[in-house]
């Protein structure tokens, strides 16, 4: 596998509502692997006449060894959803859920840190893995291509957007990884870039950040630090006017490092290639790698 | 979500924190009789959802209860323009009567999550009465932050540090600890994502009091805060704002802009307003019409967009993924007729569906014009805004 | 601290935790018009601090409001002697009138902390109705135990968990899980060191209902809740042990006992009284007089200690640390003559000031008995128990 | 030193109130090395006319270099006090406050457990080490002597009835520790066996435990399995009737391993020499060691 997911992984689809059953449908359908769902209501019965469906998260791993869990619950019952995962030993867990408030997140990702779990998300589009058939969350699996770029990013549709401008010319994704745009999340920037650093099946990794927080300078200085593939970047939001929230809870300027200016010439300073604007991701990645 | 300053206030009181007595006017004859009340002098504060109001004139003080219903009568119904409305101003439909304090210290205290620390942070100064962010500009040494522990909160000990670092009378330090205290303790059990008490005052008899404070709720947290939500306000909001968040949409009205922008995803939307800028443009607003919007969503947006006098042609960038683009594209038909809008309009669509999208709208009798990708679409809005040719 | 029935009632629904219809009455016609308020039938419950009512009488089933006011008359001003009490049982003062429930099942549900895990602790069982003692006992595989995160509390999955482990009916599984949820946080938040639901029934029309409650209070929190402390009943307590606790110290009645003790620090007050034990003789109460305490204190505590008629001796061991042995011989003398006791006393006394006291107490007129250590005193009093000799 | 404190003990008085003051003066008689005092109303004055006083043990760790806390702060505000402790980093922190709720200390005990602290009680006398003049604790000093055997034990007079008994036949002692009587403390029965085995200055050990809990089975197991030297056990409460709290909020019956002889078998059971009663203890501790 390239990086978090791949042939070996055994999803488990927590909150199969209509938005729930609908994307784990998708997965199914692009090729992964969902060996359970989790449902407090349809305990017995089988998803799509497949895939068991069990009570508790605990129970459900008991049962299918699964390994990775997507989370669909409601945002009222999210946090209890991400610590049912932590608590039953999940290894990863994939929070899809918009609008899981900030104070819960304060105390999810203290509980999530020191445990044996690591957590994408929440609001996040997931991760797929196009050459082993691993598609876990919501993205549409058609876009994207086997290959040798990874992509993270913390919103969804522009990273969708990226990688169409990468399979366009022929540069197909090892992992695509969304981290989410929430302010307090599981798995940052910094996170996935050593992965995908340590990763042999990546040669170069396009990072999408946004106004807002400053995991983008993190970001930057693990790349001066640590990284020795080359990475292209963007901001997106230099547009935004101060103070106003765009959307994503995280997306909002508070100060100078929360300016996309900022981000860009940290990012700049570390070496990665920016993108001028968000139409030149794959026109860039294609000059880095050629 | 924001408070307003009395309801704010009433929350303080509720946690035991002292603030100054004040009632509530939306008449100049309540003012009047609040400030008889308060022994006939009192300030008068207009009541709207934004900072810089002493310098815009919202807050006055008076000597009688005649100049009090004066100031009352002056303000009420008018719009109040601070550096943090938009040029139109926010409405004031009502004034809070405080009476007036003997301030011997201005502090600054407040309380928010730090995302980089990700938990609460407690924030303090001895700067009081100024913008936190101009002291933390000018003269950052004076913030005191002491950061909570994510799940245990804010330590009696540290509420006492901070007091003790705000070098407040010998006195006051256990008052003052206990306020900051309550004051954590408010914020956490309300899901405030901001608390900021500016100035609290010592005053000159030794009372510490929260003259001002301004209190934002986590608006994914409402559903298990009833009596908050109760609390909004939309008056305070832009009348586009308030009609995209009944339709559940997410849209900021952007001044000076004269593209409209209909996107889904929040970032896909910031990406979109900033080629636009690139191409010489300004983007109008933003708006992410969200994964899971339906046709009438989608008009209702577009109507939103063009209701915008400044805007003079909207570009429509969909990445179809869980919103199909034939969705979109209906929607975007619908609300165009909805509107009686004869704006031109540039489209980009990629994704699920993208084919029938575009069909819809070829066959459409709008004035659309299509871009194969977003680097090709800003160039064109700008292209049709300057000449006019579809 | 414990609370009564009707006291752990309210708590619980104040925590909207279902609980039966019922009131509180005093006297035979307050239940009777309580009864005729619930209908005409109800369960009249006498109000003692101790469990084993049932078996003893203390809760009548009536099916008029005539038979209330009987059994009213029947309990109140009387004394109801269970396992859980002494031989002389606990005065009942008041009953609480219940409503009939139409039980369907009976389950077990408390909150504990567990010392072994150092976190509260949530039990629950299908085996509703009789003690967990029991159920531990018998069948052990029937008890769920989950524990809860000592910071974060018991979140709500593990709620369900339980709920689903005790297999209501499905449409009971959410609200038993919200049920436990609002147990725990009522627990917590005002420091409760037990909650115990028994039974938790599910009535014969799918509801889940607290029937029965029992709830302690942390003695040592009672400081900050005011409103709790209000609610203790210390006519349930024993009158020797009201009185020593009035007086700040630690006292504990034993049935059947001859050696009265009297000893600084609660180790070496069991040590004294196994010691005791050992020599064939029975110690007659725990006591720690504290390491604090003064002269006054002391000599109420060695008149506790002779007031308890099967008492034929004193053993005093006090080792002189933060109490001084002086003070502590002054106390006998000053409590021997208080209490007007010519009981014969031993005295062991090491530690800081020891020649003093045992100098003090040789001056004495006291019938006092020396011992030079500990392995000597239990067989000196046994001596002194047997042959009277001093 | 011994075990814990010793020479190198730089003592820290937190709450110098009657109580406080009077212990600390006494610890200092014993020739304990006080170097700081923290009280909120006393910052910048000394102690006995030598010690400075501070407004926070953070300041006072960083002017001192204070590394044992003694706490005598009243029981409502102790809990925060040996957070405090903990935060300004003090590696041995000794709380002797009595009354803490029981809540209070499910929540510090876990705060203590993964921070760089150790806590010893609340409700102990604490500890002393005679050979090295290191009094750190309420105890009376006089009836100790230097020598060769631990003490560790729940209680606070029954500790010194059995130093005395040691003392008193010409055993020494390298540590004796008061971990109290609470039911959660921050240092177990286990932490201190685990202490005395590794020390060289300790011979042999003596257990004083008490009813209530499971602490002595989990020492009956780690001296069978761990524990090179000689153990004297004895175990106090026997006497005692079920269900009725015997002074330490610890020391209740709640079920068969709550038991007195439950404790005396599993001790016996794991090699520990049983002194038959409390005042056993010197006798068996000698004919061990003859």
């Amino acid at each position: 596998m390239s990086v978090l997911v791949g042939r070996d992984t055994r999803l488990l689809v927590q909150g199969l509502g209509r938005e729930g059953s609908y994307h784990a449908s998708a997965c199914r359908a692009y090729g992964s692997n969902m060996v359970a769902g989790v449902h407090p209501n349809r305990a017995g019965a089988k998803f799509e006449d497949a895939v068991p469906v069990f009570e508790s998260v605990k129970e459900a791993i008991a049962e299918t060894d699964a390994n990775v869990g997507l989370i669909f619950v409601p945002a009222p019952g999210a946090a209890d959803a991400i610590i049912e995962q932590v608590d039953a030993g999940m290894p990863l867990i994939v929070c899809i859920t918009e609008g899981v408030p900030v104070q819960d997140m304060v105390r999810v990702r203290a509980y999530v840190v020191g445990s044996g779990s690591r957590l994408l998300g929440p609001n996040c589009p997931g991760l797929i893995t196009p050459g082993e058939n691993a598609k876990i969350g919501i993205m549409p699996g058609s876009i994207h291509a086997a290959g040798k770029v990874g992509v993270v990013s913390r919103s969804g549709t522009l990273t969708y957007e990226a990688v169409d401008q990468l399979t366009r010319r022929g540069l197909g994704q090892s992992t695509v990884v969304g981290i989410g745009g929430d302010p307090i999340n599981g798995t940052t920037f910094v996170d996935v870039l050593e992965l995908f650093e340590a990763d042999p099946e990546t040669e170069a990794v396009v990072l999408l950040g946004e106004i807002g927080g400053t995991r983008e300078q993190e970001a930057a200085e693990f790349i001066a630090d640590r990284m020795s593939k080359p990475v292209v970047a963007t901001i997106v939001g230099q547009s935004a006017p101060p103070g106003r929230r765009m959307g994503h809870a995280g997306a909002i300027v508070t100060g100078p490092s929360a300016l996309a200016s900022n981000k860009i010439a940290a990012l700049r300073e570390a070496g990665a290639h920016i993108a001028e604007t968000p139409a030149d991701i794959g026109e860039t990645m294609a000059g880095v790698l050629k | 979500m924001k408070l307003h300053e009395y309801q704010a206030r009433e929350l303080l009181a509720g946690y035991g924190i002292p603030v100054p007595e004040a009632s509530l006017a939306t008449t100049p004859e309540e003012a009047r009789a609040a400030t008889e009340a308060l022994g006939g002098r009192s300030v008068v504060k207009a009541q709207v959802h934004a900072g810089g109001r002493g310098k815009a004139g919202g807050v006055r003080l008076v000597d009688s209860p005649a100049a009090a219903a004066e100031a009352a009568e002056a303000l009420i119904g008018t719009n109040l323009v601070t550096h943090q409305t938009s040029p139109s101003g926010a409405p004031v439909s009502s004034v809070m009567i405080a009476e007036q304090t003997a301030i011997a210290t201005e502090l600054y205290l407040s309380v928010l999550v730090d995302a980089q620390l990700r938990t609460p942070v407690v924030m303090a100064s001895q700067a009081g009465g100024m913008e936190i962010e101009r002291v933390a500009e000018e003269t950052p040494e004076k913030i005191i932050r002491v950061a909570a522990d994510p799940v245990f909160g804010l330590w009696p000990y540290q509420a006492r540090d901070i007091a003790l670092a705000l070098d407040v009378p010998p006195a006051l330090v256990r008052p003052t600890a206990a306020l900051i205290s309550s004051l954590f303790k408010l914020f956490v059990e309300n899901d405030c994502t901001l608390v900021e008490i500016n100035p609290l005052v010592i005053t000159e008899d030794e009372r510490v009091i929260a003259l001002d404070s301004k209190i934002d709720i986590d608006d994914d947290a409402l559903f298990r805060h009833p009596d908050l939500a109760k609390l909004a306000d939309p008056s305070q909001d832009d009348e586009l704002e308030q009609r995209a968040r009944n339709a559940g949409l997410s849209y900021v009205k952007l001044d000076d802009g004269s593209v409209g922008c209909m996107v889904n995803g929040a970032g896909l939307a910031m990406a979109t307003m900033d080629i636009t800028l690139r191409a010489g443009t300004n983007p109008a607003n933003f708006l992410d019409v969200g994964g899971g919007a339906q046709e009438e969503t989608i008009a209702e947006a577009f109507d939103i967009i063009v209701s915008d006098p400044d805007v003079k042609a909207v570009l429509v960038n969909i990445f179809g993924g869980i919103l199909r683009c034939d969705i979109a594209a209906r929607g975007v038909v619908m609300g165009a007729h909805q509107s009686g809008s004869g704006l031109p309009i540039v489209v980009v669509m990629r994704g699920t569906n993208a084919e029938e999208g575009l069909e819809i709208l070829r066959k459409s009798n709008l004035n659309v014009t299509f871009a194969d990708d977003l680097s090709e679409a800003a160039p064109t809005v700008a292209r049709v805004i300057a000449g006019g040719a579809a």
